[in-house]
């Protein structure tokens, strides 16, 4: 017993900054709290306590991202990269996440209440959900929310793959259960869950897997060990190629890249609206900036190993992607074959491997982001009496009632397009530039056609709004509360000034772009 | 530069004018209309005085504006403007006002906005100057996929009754084309990146002239631009959208469509395809001027079977755009200078006939060549615009579009003698059409249901008087025009590195064909 | 310590010991024939039960191969905790959810086996490719001080953080079970003397049959025989009938048309609910739930109904 | 004889867990198939811990362990509510959304 004890006392504590930790700590403490708001504030109460924690607490974290900028050193043991691209994605997965939190706190659209089901287990139909009053809301989404939120700004910054790993369970677990909590259309909703839930257990097992040999070909899961194990080897590289193989199934599931973009679409479509805005930009996000840092850090060296898988992944999401989004009917499925297409042309990005193709992925994650969530906020404000009015046919002539609203979406429509003077433009031009600056031209010329079939079916949703005849009993666009209205205009504002004035997000992306080692 | 940023301003005023106009509260859309007048009014008069400031023996371009927009791609805010851009500048300042009045009554069918219509045509306009005056070409790519927003929104909104079917084909083709250019604009970013060592690359238009590429990357961004321009040109065989979005575009939309927005094809041809690509250009000469020649017979025969009056004036554009891209890919001063000619004249002369068919649809509300006939008898103002009109869209002498047209064959023929005998046959038929359609629907029968069409209003005569004005004065004196086009044609000749073949025939022997 | 025990049967060196490869012999098979009982057994407690079989052997590969605290971890966790999970709930949901007959997808089966194949050749091969001929290092030198301290140094210096990152995923796990399954009470909690007043009230004062009683089984899906020797349907639970009918087991009730026609409906106050792990909470919901097309038109209901139901 | 063999399992366990997952319909054993690759992975883990000759192999393991028994909680969790809602955990059945 003893000798336990000594042996014990040789365990010099870990030094872990908190400081440089901060903004993850505070989102995770948030979260934590938002768990204790459930436990003791009373009812009537929760909703604006949760809210209020959680804005707080994203502001906080922003704030203290934007005091760490220009940081470049590695925390907690070696575990957490605070780098340029790191702090660059957590500034952008939490500014994208304030939006998301800004849609889920809106109440004021449906005679319904919230996007949120009031109690997620009364069964639908029942007695019980029946005898909820009107403005419940079940609101353990929020903390929920904070713990993705923060899963989605440790993923980027992980520098070594366990913890990779478990930062992608944080963000996973809790939007697989956000899935489920819509309050309309409640089975599709589970249903999008359990399609979530388990080809994400799935994916994440060969991710796993994939870590598991690349720990049997490099000894460590640190990103930096497995580069300098690829460096000069002489052993086969059997483990290394199929270990990566394995772990970027895992990566590419979360980004929806085909072939592992299947669960896409039913996700999109089944899950609230404002958790799959969240999902749509914040995962997306944190997804490539984990791809990134694997790919950059960790496989740097054996790029040769990995490019041609990715051009091939990369050709196949963005004429997939594009190719099926012209058939949808529904706009959320419409949009998330959209966001395959894209997560196709930031693989353009990411396949460049130079320090363009960094700061060019950087750029359109967030002019991406932030149009995607607006253009997620319009879709819940377009309503009819079963909720929002998602098949496509429902949305004609929607520029004649409210041209307003079907500008706005017009505009999100074209900023995904890639028409210029929007930020779509700007961030599609940066990352096809690296391409052909790095050798992948013939990828930028299946960018630029697929781009030209994506711009047929946001044309036809535009045409659609605007040159049909809105039928009789068509969908009414709610007045939003200043929840929404500010999600909305935080799109359109940075989506504009993306599109006119990139230079100064384009210069901070570039100098983010140096990884840590 | 310290002076007074004439471009900038002058593209501004038409956005100023149409934040205005939106601005307008709903009663008094009668005012917003006079606003809209007014701003395009203003801007025809900046214009004028452009044009007067303009040096033709100066330097290449004038007016210059540079401001740094992002430094990351190393583009520049920068415009300037030389014969030819300005040119085309001073038909648009000059189009849109007449197009503005003569779409005075156009948008009140109660269904659509009255404000949204007039104040996207004065968007369109700043489009319209700033795709001409962009000496950067980011910048010419941006204003050239911006224009097309505008555009699609007047033709899928107050159109015909297939305007939203012609709106898409329309946005489509034309956004493939800019797509495609865009991968163009990048390689020639990269590779014009890769040769200014240590800057961090250019769009500048003088400083990407001087790059030299390897021919097979020439001859790739070459397409990519070429193919962008012939689609909106429209060339032979990418012009299957014109006659749909010309046909279903409400007319004053018809005649900025034809008469601006195409020219901005062929104007990049020669401005951009030619200087940056100069080898590739004479690699594909004989390419473009095949489709050329196939595009002005194809025109001219579509024009020739065309029961729809508005669709007729399209394929005769398709077979004038032909002569244009001819006139541009011949590789003389002088085919290069009737081209651009060509294209101001063009306008006009287009733009005419538009209007007039125009009018004439608004009589009887309906685009059948069928319908009408005899309408001399009864509104004799009107059918005397239309002659003259159609002869200037013939190419008869004196009237303007002889001028562009004779060049452009002269200019041909001393190094492509075949194409130009084959493309003088196309004037032939360029008559024979004009007239028919002119014999069917003025000349003859009264057409019943005609009896009481009311000839020229007063506002049409405003409209039209200016148009025919300028035709006529082009076509008798056209040598101010062709003093500021020629030395800028030349500019553009010396960047392709190609000089004029010294003539072997006297030119008298080829002029009287 | 059983590491002693443990650590004599794998005298890890560059090759396995005869023990181990004895124990890998008889571990391997189990495993490999567990694992294909899993993805084939017909019945969903059988695939569970196998891979709790699967778990076991891997807990004592885990010990063969020096890995003593991760053996007990998955047999207490893995195997104990997480099987039993697994288990319940498939006992709460309902054993007989056995794979249907109905293949969705053609060949989808045949596809799936044949890319397990091939993964599989792929995956050995490759290993295969890497390791012929590296030698293992062995665990003493790490395991000097004892396999448990030897982890501890490890998850508290170089793995702290992601140490302190599960807590998060429990704290969700935790909180995802509760939001998904508990439900809080809304209404004033009934006193006895309200559920007397119901019950009295409610047209049935007295119990309700026994199931079983004068009938020849004395199962829970055998009704009643009342006086006359019809069943009484009533003495059956509707949430058993439902089950069995649902499983397309022929009804007990069903035998006895006339008399199901003339009972009343079954008693079944809603202020009876407790917590949703009761069956009665959801086998007394209506099973009129056909699946239907998201596009239905929604069903004039209270605002947080779901439009499909 | 070399540890490699266990290896050799592990990849074959893994793709049974895999094949399993593509081919089963039903929701709960789709999800223990999905357990059996995490456990083939654990077993990789703990044979490279010892071809490597340190512990961080069976730290991953163990991490896993923990991560696989919160997903365990909340996979669960979703799946009993969407059988309540279907009464059924068919995956067949769960066709409103279609591809």
């Amino acid at each position: 017993m003893s000798a336990i004890v000594a042996a014990a006392g040789d365990i010099t504590a870990p030094s872990i900054e908190y400081g440089a930790l901060a903004p993850m700590l505070i989102v995770f403490g948030a979260a934590l709290l938002g768990v204790l708001v459930e436990a003791f504030v009373p009812v009537a109460h929760r909703f604006a306590a949760q809210v209020g924690l959680a804005i707080t607490a994203i502001v906080a974290a922003f704030v203290g991202v934007v005091v760490l900028a220009g940081s470049h050193s590695v925390l907690a043991e070696g575990a957490v990269a605070n780098d340029g691209p790191a702090l660059f994605i957590e500034g952008t997965v939490l500014a994208l996440g304030l939006a998301s939190i800004l849609l889920l706190a809106e109440r004021s659209l449906d005679a319904g209440g919230s996007a949120l089901v009031a109690q997620a287990a009364a069964l639908p139909g029942s007695a019980a959900e029946r005898a909820q009053p009107s403005d419940a809301v079940q609101t353990e989404a929020f903390p929920l929310a904070l713990f993705a939120l923060g899963g989605m700004m440790l993923f980027p910054a992980a520098n070594d793959l366990l913890t990779m790993f478990v930062a992608l369970e944080v963000l996973s677990l809790p939007l697989y259960l956000l899935c489920g909590l819509a309050r309309r259309r409640r089975l599709l909703s589970q249903e999008a869950a359990v399609k979530y839930f388990l080809l994400g257990a799935f994916s994440s097992a060969f991710f796993l897997y994939g870590l598991a040999l690349l720990y049997g070909y490099a000894g460590t899961v640190r990103l930096s060990g497995i580069a300098d194990a690829t460096r000069g080897s002489t052993k086969s590289d059997g483990l290394l190629v199929i270990g990566l193989a394995l772990l970027a199934v895992g990566l590419l599931f979360k980004l929806s890249a085909v072939p592992f973009h299947s669960w896409t679409p039913d996700v999109y479509q089944g899950a609230p609206t404002p958790v799959t805005a969240f999902m749509a930009a914040g995962t997306k996000v944190a997804a490539f900036g984990a791809l990134l840092r694997v790919l950059y850090v960790g496989f740097a060296d054996v790029r040769w190993d990995w490019r041609p898988m990715m051009w091939i992944i990369a050709i196949a999401t963005m004429v997939v992607g594009a190719v099926l989004a012209v058939t949808q009917t529904d706009i959320k499925r419409m949009l998330a074959y959209s966001s395959v297409a894209h997560a196709g042309f930031l693989l353009t990005g990411v396949i460049a491997a130079n320090k363009e193709g960094l700061s060019g992925t950087l750029f359109y994650l967030l002019a991406y982001g932030f149009t995607t969530i607006g253009a997620f906020a319009i879709v819940t404000l377009v309503r009819d009496a079963g909720g929002e009015a998602t098949h496509l046919s429902r949305w004609q002539g929607l520029g004649r009632r409210s041209p307003l609203v079907a500008g706005a979406f017009a505009f999100f429509l074209l900023a995904l397009a890639g028409i210029p003077l929007t930020s779509g433009f700007a961030g599609k031009f940066a990352v096809f530039a690296a391409a052909i600056k790095g050798g992948a031209t013939p990828l930028v010329v299946v960018g630029v056609l697929t781009s030209a079939i994506a711009a047929f079916f946001y044309v036809k949703v535009i045409v659609l709004m605007f040159f049909s005849e809105p039928a009789a009993d068509g969908p009414t666009v709610a007045i939003p509360s200043p929840f929404t209205a500010a999600a909305v205009a935080l799109g359109l504002a940075v989506t504009v000034v993306l599109g006119v004035m990139p230079q100064p997000l384009l210069d901070l992306a570039q100098q983010a772009a140096p990884f840590v080692r | 530069m310290t002076s007074f940023p004439w471009l900038t301003t002058i593209g501004l005023v038409p956005t100023l004018g149409a934040v205005a106009v939106l601005a307008a509260p709903k009663t008094r859309e009668q005012a917003a209309k006079s606003v809209a007048l007014g701003t395009s009014l203003l801007t025809l008069v900046l214009t004028i005085v452009a044009c007067v400031r303009y040096d033709a023996g100066g330097s290449r371009f004038q007016l210059v504006e540079s401001h740094s927009w992002i430094p990351a791609f190393g583009v520049r805010y920068a415009l300037g403007v030389d014969g030819i851009a300005l040119s085309l500048i001073a038909l648009s300042a000059v189009l849109v006002p007449i197009v503005i009045l003569a779409s005075w009554w156009d948008a009140e069918d109660g269904e659509r906005s009255v404000r949204t219509f007039f104040a996207l045509i004065l968007v369109l306009e700043t489009m319209m100057i700033g795709v001409f005056a962009a000496t950067d070409v980011f910048l010419f790519y941006v204003f050239f996929e911006a224009m097309l927003i505008p555009m699609y929104f007047l033709i899928g909104s107050y159109g015909g009754a297939q305007r939203s079917y012609a709106a898409v084909k329309f946005l489509l083709y034309s956004l493939f084309g800019g797509l495609l250019m865009l991968a163009a604009v990048i390689g020639l970013y990269v590779v014009g990146n890769q040769q200014l060592a240590g800057s961090i690359g250019s769009f500048d238009f003088q400083t990407l002239v001087n790059i030299h590429i390897t021919p097979g990357v020439e001859k790739a961004l070459f397409l990519g631009f070429f193919i962008a321009f012939a689609i909106k040109a429209p060339l032979w065989p990418f012009h299957t959208w014109l006659p749909d979005a010309a046909a279903e575009a409400p007319t004053g939309a018809a005649v900025l469509l034809v008469g601006v927005l195409d020219k901005v094809g062929t104007f990049g041809m020669l401005r951009y395809c030619l200087p940056l690509f100069p080898d590739a250009s004479h690699y594909f000469a004989p390419v473009v001027i095949t489709l050329a020649i196939i595009g002005i017979f194809y025109g001219a025969l579509l024009a020739m079977g065309q029961p729809d009056l508005k669709r007729l004036v399209a394929y005769t554009s398709v077979a004038h755009f032909g002569f244009i891209a001819l006139g541009v890919f011949a590789f003389t001063s002088q085919a290069q200078a009737g081209a651009t000619l060509y294209m101001v004249n063009h306008g006009f002369s287009t733009g005419a006939l538009f209007l007039l068919v125009g009018f004439l649809i608004h009589r009887r509300h309906s685009r059948l060549v069928g319908d009408y006939g005899g309408v001399q008898q009864v509104a004799p103002w009107l059918a005397g615009a239309f002659m003259v009109a159609g002869l200037s869209s013939l190419a008869l002498p004196g009237l303007n579009s002889f001028v562009s047209e004779f060049l452009v064959l002269v200019g041909t023929f001393t190094r492509y003698r075949t194409a130009a005998v084959i493309a003088t046959v196309g004037i032939v038929l360029a008559a024979l059409y004009i007239l028919l359609v002119i014999q069917r629907t003025m000349h003859g029968p009264l057409r019943a249901g005609l009896e009481h069409t009311p000839d020229l209003s007063l506002r049409e005569a405003w409209v039209i008087a200016p148009v025919l004005a300028i035709i006529v004065a082009l076509g008798v004196y056209p040598k101010p025009l062709l003093d500021v086009i020629t030395p800028s044609v030349k500019a553009t000749m010396h960047d392709t590195g190609t000089t004029d073949p010294a003539p072997k025939l006297p030119v008298a022997q080829e002029g009287d064909k | 310590m059983t590491s002693l025990t443990l650590n004599s049967l794998a005298l890890a060196a560059s090759h396995m010991s005869t023990a181990e490869t004895v124990g890998f012999w008889i571990l391997a098979p189990i495993a490999l024939l567990g694992a294909l009982g899993v993805i084939f057994a017909r019945s969903a407690v059988h695939a569970g039960l196998l891979l709790g079989l699967v778990m076991l052997s891997l807990g004592v590969v885990y010990g063969v191969q020096d890995a003593q605290f991760l053996m007990f971890v998955q047999l207490i966790v893995y195997a104990g905790a997480v099987m039993s999970l697994f288990l319940f709930v498939l006992m709460l949901v309902g054993i007989d959810s056995s794979d249907s007959l109905v293949e969705t997808l053609r060949a989808q089966r045949p596809l799936a086996l044949l890319l397990g194949l091939g993964f599989a050749v792929l995956l050995v091969a490759g290993i295969a490719d890497a390791t012929t001929g590296t030698t293992s290092a062995g665990l003493e030198e790490a395991n000097a001080d004892g396999n448990v301290l030897g982890l501890a140094k490890l998850l508290f210096t170089r793995y702290v953080f992601a140490f302190e990152l599960t807590s998060a995923l429990l704290i969700t796990a935790a909180l995802g079970a509760m939001v998904l399954t508990h439900r809080e009470k809304i209404g004033p909690k009934l006193t006895q003397k309200m559920m007397m007043q119901e019950r009295v009230r409610g047209g049935r004062p007295s119990p309700l049959p026994g199931p079983g009683v004068f009938a020849r089984s004395n199962a829970v899906g055998t009704p009643a025989l009342l006086p006359d020797g019809t069943a009484a349907s009533e003495s059956v639970s509707p949430s058993v009938a439902q089950t069995l009918a649902g499983r397309g087991v022929e009804s007990v009730v069903g035998r006895h048309p006339a008399t199901i026609d003339a009972q009343p409906a079954p008693v079944e106050p809603e202020s009876f609910e407790a917590e949703s792990f009761q069956p009665e909470t959801f086998e007394a919901e209506p099973f009129e739930w056909a699946p239907s097309s998201p596009e239905s038109p929604p069903e004039p209901e209270p605002a947080t109904t779901e439009e499909d139901a | 004889m070399s540890p490699d063999w266990w290896l050799y399992l592990s990849a074959a366990l893994f793709s049974v867990g895999a094949a399993g997952v593509l081919l089963r319909r039903n929701a709960i054993v789709v999800f223990m198939c999905v357990e059996l690759m995490l456990n083939a992975v654990n077993l990789t883990l703990v044979t490279f811990s010892r071809i490597n000759g340190d512990l961080d192999g069976q730290i991953i393991a163990f991490f896993v362990m923990v991560v696989a028994a919160a997903e365990v909680v909340v996979g669960l969790a979703i799946i009993v509510t969407i059988f309540r809602t279907r009464r059924t955990a068919s995956l067949d059945e769960a066709n409103l959304l279609k591809y």
